[in-house]
């Protein structure tokens, strides 16, 4: 409903909201610095075409295997691509399709919540159960079928890792919307005699924000370890996608010839992941959210 | 409190049962099936279809769940469609190797990142604290690819101390495979450890946080007996779930460390098994890891009941 | 003693190792006629003076779960057969057939009737005595369709299991339903290896055999162990044993063999930085053998892509060999020019598909393409599928050719993807006796005709050159299908590698070609 | 004032010796970011021995930091930025880790808020107590019997059978009681009380201190007794120091400071203190002309609120029943019972009673979000049609909805965090398509200034909030509001606002109000008429006057002799009640049968019948009027327990 009018009125969201959280998020060092990596690996992904001159997927047979130099900073594979255009542009694909993957299975995972601490009783038991079960399956398993079922590529993936998470996100969004149910304000919206969604829209949810935030942190770091996992086992992505999980297991064995092309992707892959939880637990703790609840989904 | 552990039995039977639904709807869906996975090349036509009809995979679905359930209470999962062996057998030696590694696991990680944990929250923001957490933070960020590999190129290749792979198969005693274990438990350690650590930590500091630590602090008490009479006991409490979640997760998570060291366990059957659509033996798997997963979480409530006084005791008999 | 190197001859006989079960071996005992050029070598691994006793351990890839012992199945656990099992005849490393379990052979004038006269005084491991009717036994199962042993197919035109007789307990005699003089060829593939009587049931699991070794224990795709066998009729082993591992993993295998758990590394070829680490280490080292292999890419010809021989053409002239060949190999081998023959066969063809994008290019346009987009599948199974893949999509470029790179499985490459994508890699043991390798890899219908061609003038061509006696002619109608067979575009091969296999620094007297491995002279150093 | 004069006594000593506590110019601040804050300021002040001295201040004030620095104790990322503390004449914050503690062990013990959560969760009652046993270490058994001792002195029932069990198993009052147990235990020199009966029900509250006293009496003990009511102090402590934003403004004589106070603040504290016995709110107090220094003196006068003349009823709920229970429990009655009342338009109705009365349930009930058992509930509107309502919100038509608005306890779970207080007082406003209302005349209803309106609530002081609380109810022009404890978390000094905002809204708006509380004095000062509840069950209904004057149900009886007043005679109170209240409602006869001094058998089976005293004052009860009528304190004696 759009409510606002006048002219004076202020915008319907908290006023400063944004700039609160970005200046919580400046108090604490850990979150600066989780954030910085973050954006810094963001950057480096965004910035990968310009950065190198490379393409990330075009062989180059003279220059197989080369070690540290000029031309290639961090070397080349051995199929002669350059290790460093290769990680770069595997940040875009890592960055895209994990925030893609968590964003959504939060998204959904916060809706299902919602619904189900809303409703409460038998509702809630269902989709409490349904997800437990999910959840009761290991995730590989989960992951290995829906990709068996649907082939490889970006957005099996995705699925795959909503398949795997919606639980877990579910149920800790359900037990913050649980705290946030029981609050005079939303008792006061009840009375009013407003419908669930416009309740959870305007009272619960920006309330749980925070909470939400951290979990999209936190999972987007997992899902970047899930997607890395599945990769290296040969289910990810497909070959010459730059995947970092994929370059591990392509180069691994190339250890002691060009080191640089199993390790540039790995310190990618941990920077990103670092950089991630600390700006979870930095987020966490400006915002006050109890992180560790977290973990139990 | 029989009635809230029978209840918690009763969801967790359902659980399970769900769980198996899930999939074997799951496998229905898949391209393909076991009958043209164990042709091959051989495949004619005609011979995926007696095949079929062999495995009685032309039976409509819903029956065919009925009757694998009705076999499976009575203990009876089915044969292989791969190698016609009996699938208890199967995923029941590789559950037990499962097992061996993720006892080991359990047993080290739990108790290393309790006592990690407990210092890192005692310690707050001073150096073990800081180091102690930032060791879980690199836990956390690292693939268990990576630090399985490592483990293998620094403990095996470089020093030699371990085997780098288990050369025993599925059927191996527990002798011949324990020398091959400590790797792969190194690496799921390393990852377990790292959650059970912060969690351990946030959940000391938030004791210590609490008016009753503070009053046992003011009532002058000795320090060893704030930790472990105070604050053990309900840091440990919010700890059991996590404890829970992850001894679950070791079963699917250990995948990609059983692919690492060719270790004959559940993950690398679960993997062959979906690649052969293998259903009876995915169900088995299914069930087990479910079981597991009910059963972990059966036993933190079991244990949190035992921590804790207000289950044991309920206030009034409301 | 045997000779360091490794002798490869064009005998030499590929193998694919997994499910799918394996092709053929034919050795043509008229090889030698036709100048085998030089030898290509084997390098790396150490001879010297075995000790007696020890030890081998050998890690091999995974097996399906229905692996078995019964050498005549597809599903057959290659590397105990030669371990456990003899054959009335087998192949040296130049290619000459020589005796096994049959001490001399002959053939009437008409090559339609071949005579064995078997070794006396052979025994089974469990002390029964080999006759006649084993051999009987054992090529009845291979052509029983119940079996479906892959060699029933290159059998069975020429021998019907009921016209085998036994003369007396030591002779054989095969009455062929048509003339055929490399039949004795035929029986040095690895199906044909030669099990008790009446064992069909029990084969797979007993592993009853007259070989230099006894199973101890076996499971499919897990471990396993032979011991010595005191009563081997040959030249007894040096091993006391040997204990197989199944390593799925190609890395972890490598790593087995670093960390000293394994002492060789069976079925792998080394990449090349693999096998440079290897080198490297201080318990290990490799072997190669030149042109030990092939890397085909076959276009599935029933497929929608690839059922115009106009489309197989331009791929073949789509991609640069040179690049090609050094990507995927480091240039370890020797350009193909999508001619499978090996060019020390001694019928080669010096002719192939040079590489022309712009030919490539006109042939598309000609059928409407502008562009021609395809998936290619590729595995971790072999080190060298994925990198050939990534060359030639790298290469194709330029011929408007977009690949799409599929990674598949390993352990399910060769059941879901080998015969049934149109477009995948993949790769043969070279050794294979022209013969055998035109007819079984590219005759209408043959079972390990993994591009589905079908040609019948190729055919044809194929059944003449086999009745011809002559063998100049001979030789001219072989090259004659080669030509066709380029022409038409079965599968694309880029090039032949060498293959290289790690074993520790222990091992003494490492030999091992086609699908022949010396379990006699292998032993530990003393 | 110079730091010599301020001392707990008023009066400047040079004997340190009989000086427990002896604070210097003390200061400590804590550190947030690069900021450092103050929490207390130059406070000096000295208690002698024996004495008790009572902290007195608002919220804020540093009363609770005053009272952990004397055991020593600091929060986390708190320091000690001027002078000293010194208790037993050891300088606290001089001591290393092993002295401290021994310090502890010996010198003071603490008496926490809310032993609730001071006792540790996992650890049994005998455990706590034992490991304050420091003289029997060793002696486990002259530890139970010790420990057994000490449940007894502070009347806990069944001492011997409370060792073995878990702090959960008690009630609040109970745990109260073990954590005087705990504190006494080590047989401190100074016993340090926080807060010690708040959030505890009134009579619970009479009860604890009545002990508090009495221990105090017999063990000698000097004690700091935390407390933000008057009242209490004023009872217990023979000393006060009054305490304003981390300073101490005023010391001295418990009576002499309370009954002629000096500094304004002091004076405004005293005067903004609503009391039974002056009806009406009282003045409220000046923060502005304080901090400006002003020699402040609040109104003499308290306002009387004058009961609306003729009665419209807005609301009326008829023989109302709610019932919690799944299936029946033997003994247990339903939780709200045959409770029928009348709000009338523009009439302010008290719903009273303790925690457990069903006070809550009946308004989520009136609002919709309860459903009931039984009864009707009837919104008898004029301007909005009225008519009967429906058992759940969402079954009611708009206006309905429109005519009832909530206004709650907490002021900081009332608003929601993320929403600016326009966007709180608009939504209504919206939803039921108020006409001539706009989020300015909502605000200025509430006497706040309309650029208010751009705040989060987190910007806003807990009074400002409760405002904005009771104008977003307001803004939806309804007829009638359910106030649920909307004064009890505020500070006196905003308290008497707030009840004045209510009397104003009622008279000009015609609003009816049904204010729930469990506060007596407040009660007489804003109510028309109060319907007293006990475990769900009307006892006695009136006017305020009728309420307050003699004849009463005993319930009432109780609830009146247990407030605590400043100015009341406290020596006269009686000892001892049955302070626990039953946990849940009897299935027959009189809900108060339990606890009742006048009690006979009949009581146990029998419902009370109804003594119509007037035409608006009823009582249920057994009893006949002329037992009613002025029960004494000594009739009330001969129930003591435990």
């Amino acid at each position: 409903m759009s409510s606002m009018t006048t002219t004076a009125a202020p915008a319907s969201t908290a006023p400063g909201s944004f700039g609160r959280m970005v200046r919580s998020i400046l108090k604490s060092r850990t979150a600066t610095f989780g954030f910085a990596l973050v954006i810094l690996n963001i950057l480096l992904a965004l910035l990968a075409p310009v950065l190198t001159s490379y393409d990330p997927i075009a062989t180059d047979a003279m220059n197989a295997l080369q070690e540290s130099s000029g031309a290639h900073l961090l070397g080349t594979d051995a199929l002669g691509r350059d290790t460093l255009t290769r990680t770069l542009f595997g940040g875009q694909y890592a960055l895209a399709i994990s925030f893609t993957a968590t964003a959504l299975t939060v998204l959904l995972g916060s809706v299902i919540a919602g619904i189900a601490a809303y409703r409460g009783g038998i509702v809630d038991d269902i989709i409490t159960r349904v997800l437990d079960s999910v959840l009761a399956v290991p995730a590989i398993l989960s992951m290995l079928v829906v990709v068996t079922i649907f082939g490889t590529g970006p957005w099996v993936i995705i699925l795959a890792v909503m398949v795997v998470y919606t639980g877990g996100v579910t149920r800790i969004v359900r037990a913050t919307v649980m705290d946030v149910l029981p609050k005079d304000y939303i008792t006061a919206a009840k009375a009013r005699g407003e419908g669930m969604f416009s309740i959870l829209a305007r009272e619960v949810f920006p309330n749980v924000l925070d909470i939400i935030l951290v979990e999209f942190a936190m999972r987007a770091s997992w899902v970047v370890l899930l997607i890395s996992s599945l990769s290296f086992l040969g289910f990810g992505a497909s070959p010459p996608t730059p995947d970092w999980g994929l370059m591990v297991a392509e180069n691994r064995n190339l250890m002691s010839v060009v080191p640089l092309a199993t390790l540039s992707p790995i310190v990618a892959l941990a920077t990103l992941i670092v950089g991630l939880n600390l700006a979870a637990d930095g987020l966490a703790k400006s915002l006050g959210v109890d992180r560790m609840k977290e973990v139990l989904g | 409190m029989l009635t809230f552990f029978a209840k918690r039995i009763g969801w967790s039977v359902f659980t399970v049962l769900l769980a198996t639904v899930l999939v074997f709807s799951a496998i229905q869906s898949l391209p393909g099936d076991a009958a043209s996975q164990i042709l091959g090349q051989n495949a004619t036509p005609s011979a995926v279809a007696t095949m079929r009809q062999q495995l009685g995979l032309d039976d409509p679905p819903v029956s065919r769940f009925v009757s694998w359930l009705g076999n499976a209470l009575q203990g009876n999962f089915g044969n292989s469609l791969v190698s016609g062996g009996s699938v208890g057998a199967e995923v029941g030696s590789a559950l037990v190797n499962t097992s061996l590694l993720a006892g080991i696991t359990i047993v080290i990680g739990v108790l290393l990142s309790l006592v990690l944990g407990l210092v890192a929250g005692l310690t707050r923001d001073r150096w073990p604290d800081i180091s102690i957490s930032t060791l879980a933070l690199v836990g956390m960020s690292v693939p268990e690819f990576v630090v399985a590999t490592v483990l293998v190129l620094l403990f095996s290749i470089y020093i030699p101390l371990f085997p780098a792979v288990v050369i025993a198969g599925q059927n191996a005693s527990v002798a011949e495979i324990l020398p091959s274990v400590w790797l792969p438990a190194g690496a799921l350690i390393c990852v377990l450890a790292a959650y059970i650590i912060r969690m351990m930590r946030t959940s000391v500091i938030d004791v210590m946080d609490s008016e009753f630590v503070r009053t046992a602090i003011l009532k002058g008490n000795s320090t060893p007996r704030i930790v472990f009479k105070h604050i053990l006991p309900s840091a440990m409490l919010p700890t059991l779930n996590v404890i829970a979640m992850n001894v679950a997760w070791l079963i699917g998570g250990v995948v990609v460390v059983e692919s690492i060291f060719n270790y004959p366990g559940i993950g690398t059957l679960m993997i062959r098994s979906v690649q052969t659509r293998d259903l009876p033996a995915i169900l088995l798997i299914t069930v087990m890891s479910a079981l597991t997963y009910v059963v972990c979480n059966l036993l933190a409530d079991f244990a949190a009941f035992l921590l804790n006084p207000r289950l044991r005791y309920p206030r009034s008999a409301k | 003693m045997m000779d360091s190197r490794i002798e490869a001859s064009s005998g030499r006989l590929s193998r694919r190792t997994l499910l799918a079960g394996s092709a053929l071996l034919l050795a043509p005992a008229v090889l030698a006629a036709c100048g085998v050029s030089k030898s290509p070598s084997a390098a790396g691994a150490a001879t010297g003076t075995a000790r007696q006793g020890g030890t081998l351990r050998i890690a091999r890839p995974p097996a399906s779960k229905a692996e078995t012992l019964d050498p005549a199945s597809s599903l057959s656990a290659y590397e105990y057969l030669g371990a456990l099992y003899n054959r009335l005849v087998k192949l040296s490393p130049t290619g000459e057939i020589l005796p096994d379990l049959a001490e001399s052979w002959s053939l009437s004038a008409d090559a339609k009737t071949w005579t064995f006269l078997l070794r006396k005084g052979v025994t089974w491991h469990n002390g029964k005595s080999f006759t006649a009717q084993d051999v009987i036994f054992s090529i009845q199962h291979i052509l029983d369709p119940a079996t479906k042993s892959p060699q029933a197919g290159v059998l069975s035109p020429f021998v019907d299991g009921n016209s085998i007789t036994a003369r007396d307990a030591n002779t054989v005699v095969f009455a062929l339903k048509s003339p055929n003089s490399e039949f004795a060829s035929l029986l040095t593939g690895y199906n044909c290896y030669i099990i008790p009587a009446g064992s069909a049931a029990t084969i797979g699991a007993s592993g009853i055999g007259t070989g230099p070794f006894k199973l101890k224990r076996f499971t499919a795709a897990g471990p396993g162990a032979v011991v010595r066998n005191e009563n081997y009729f040959g030249e007894k082993p040096k091993l006391d044993s040997i204990e197989f591992s199944s390593i799925a993993d190609t890395q972890a295998r490598v790593n087995a063999l670093l960390a000293g758990q394994v002492d060789l590394i069976a079925q792998t070829n080394l990449d090349f930085a693999t096998a440079k680490t290897v080198s490297a280490s201080s318990v290990a080292t490799v072997s190669s053998v030149k042109n030990a292999q092939w890397y085909p890419v076959p276009m599935l010809n029933t497929s929608e892509q690839f059922k115009d021989a106009d489309i197989r053409r331009a791929f073949a002239h789509a991609y640069n060999p040179d690049e090609v060949f050094k990507l995927a190999v480091q240039g370890n081998g020797t350009i193909a020019h999508n001619n499978p023959v090996p060019p020390t066969e001694g019928y080669y063809l010096d002719y192939g598909l040079g590489y022309d994008p712009d030919k490539s290019k006109s042939l598309l346009k000609a059928k409407g393409f502008s562009s021609f987009d395809v998936p290619i599948y590729t595995s971790s199974y072999d080190p060298v599928l994925s990198p050939l893949a990534l060359a030639l999509q790298s290469s194709m470029k330029s011929a408007n050719i977009n690949l799409t790179v599929t990674n598949s499985p390993a352990d399910s490459y060769f059941t879901d993807v080998w015969m049934k994508k149109s477009l995948m890699t993949t790769y043969w043991y070279t050794g294979r006796p022209i013969d055998q390798l035109l007819n079984q890899i590219f005759r209408t219908g043959s079972s390990y005709n993994e591009t589905a061609y079908s040609n019948r003038t190729f055919d044809q061509t194929l059944d003449a050159a086999r009745a011809t006696v002559d063998a100049g002619k001979r030789k001219t109608l072989y090259q004659d299908a080669q030509k066709i067979l380029i022409d038409d575009g079965g599968s694309l091969t880029p090039f032949f590698s060498d293959r290289i296999t790690g074993l520790s620094k222990k091992v003494v007297n490492y030999s091992e070609h086609g699908f022949e491995f010396d379990y006699i002279n292998i032993g530990l150093l003393a | 004032m110079t730091p010599e004069t301020i001392t707990s006594n008023g009066r400047r000593r040079a004997d340190e010796d009989i000086d427990v506590v002896q604070l210097r110019n003390l200061g400590i601040s804590y550190r947030t970011g690069k900021r450092e804050v103050a929490v207390l300021k130059g406070i000096t002040l000295t208690l002698e021995k024996g004495r008790i001295l009572g902290l007195v201040g608002e919220s804020g004030s540093g009363k609770s930091t005053l009272a952990s620095a004397l055991l020593g104790s600091l929060r986390t990322g708190s320091f000690v930025s001027t002078g000293t503390a010194s208790v037993s004449g050891q300088d606290v914050f001089a001591l290393r880790a092993k002295e401290l503690r021994r310090f502890r062990i010996s010198e003071v013990a603490m008496v926490p808020q809310n032993a609730g959560s001071a006792l540790t969760p996992t650890m049994k009652i005998h455990e706590q107590i034992a490991e304050a046993l420091h003289s029997l270490k060793g002696n486990k058994t002259a530890q139970r019997s010790r420990a057994e001792e000490l449940l007894r002195l502070v009347r806990l029932p069944n001492p011997a059978q409370a060792l073995d069990r878990y702090p959960h198993q008690f009630s609040g009052g109970q745990q109260q009681r073990i954590g005087i147990a705990v504190a006494l235990a080590a047989n401190p020199t100074l016993l340090v009380l926080d807060e010690p009966t708040t959030g505890l029900d009134v009579v619970t509250q009479a009860a604890i201190l009545d002990l508090l006293s009495g221990l105090q009496g017999s063990l000698g003990m000097s004690m700091v007794m935390v407390s933000h009511d008057l009242g209490v102090i004023e009872k217990m402590c023979t000393d006060v120091a009054v305490l304003r934003r981390g300073e101490i403004v005023e010391a001295g004589a418990t009576r002499e400071v309370l009954a002629n106070p000096k500094h304004p603040y002091t004076r405004g504290l005293v005067a903004s203190v609503p009391r039974i016995d002056v009806p009406g709110i009282p003045p409220s107090m000046d923060q502005d002309a304080i901090d400006a220094g002003e020699d402040w003196v609040p109104d003499q006068e308290v306002y009387r609120r004058i009961a609306p003349q003729g009665a419209v009823p807005v609301l009326s709920v008829e023989s109302l029943s709610i019932d919690y229970r799944r299936k029946h429990i033997p003994g247990t009655g339903a939780t709200v019972q045959d409770v029928s009342f009348t709000v009338n338009a523009g009439e302010v109705v008290a719903l009273v009673g303790e925690s457990g009365s069903g006070k809550s349930s009946i308004a989520n009930a009136i609002a919709g979000l309860q459903k009931t058992a039984g009864g009707r509930i009837t919104l008898a509107d004029g301007g909005a049609g009225g008519g009967e309502l429906a058992k759940t919100v969402t079954g009611r038509p708009k206006n309905l909805r429109q005519a009832i608005q909530l206004i709650f306890q907490n002021a900081d779970t009332s608003l929601n965090p993320r929403q600016s207080v326009h966007t709180a007082i608009q939504r209504p406003i919206n939803l039921f398509s108020v006409k001539n209302a706009s989020v300015p005349q909502a605000l200025a209803d509430v006497d706040l200034p309309a650029s208010y309106a751009q705040r989060l609530p987190g910007q806003l002081s807990g009074g400002q909030r409760q405002r904005v609380g009771i104008a977003r109810a307001v803004a939806a022009a309804p007829s009638l509001v359910l106030a649920d404890e909307v004064v009890s978390a505020l500070d006196v000094s905003v308290q008497s606002s707030i009840l004045r905002l209510m009397d104003e809204l009622s008279r000009e708006k015609s609003l009816g109000f049904l204010f729930i509380t469990h506060d007596l004095a407040v009660v007489r000062a804003i109510a028309d008429r109060v319907v007293v509840l006990y475990l769900g069950r009307v006892v006695e209904e009136g006017t305020v006057e009728e309420i307050f004057a003699s004849i009463s149900h005993p319930y009432s009886r109780l609830l009146l002799d247990s407030v605590i007043e400043l100015g009341d005679d406290h020596d006269a109170k009686r000892k001892a009640v049955k302070d626990e209240i039953p946990a849940a409602p009897p299935e027959v006869g009189c809900p108060f049968a339990s606890r009742c001094p006048l009690v006979r058998d009949v009581c146990h089976t029998v419902a009370p019948p109804t003594i119509a005293v007037s035409a608006t004052h009823n009582i249920k009860c057994h009893a006949d009027v002329a037992e009613l009528t002025g029960v004494s304190a000594e009739v009330l004696e001969g129930t003591r327990t435990c």
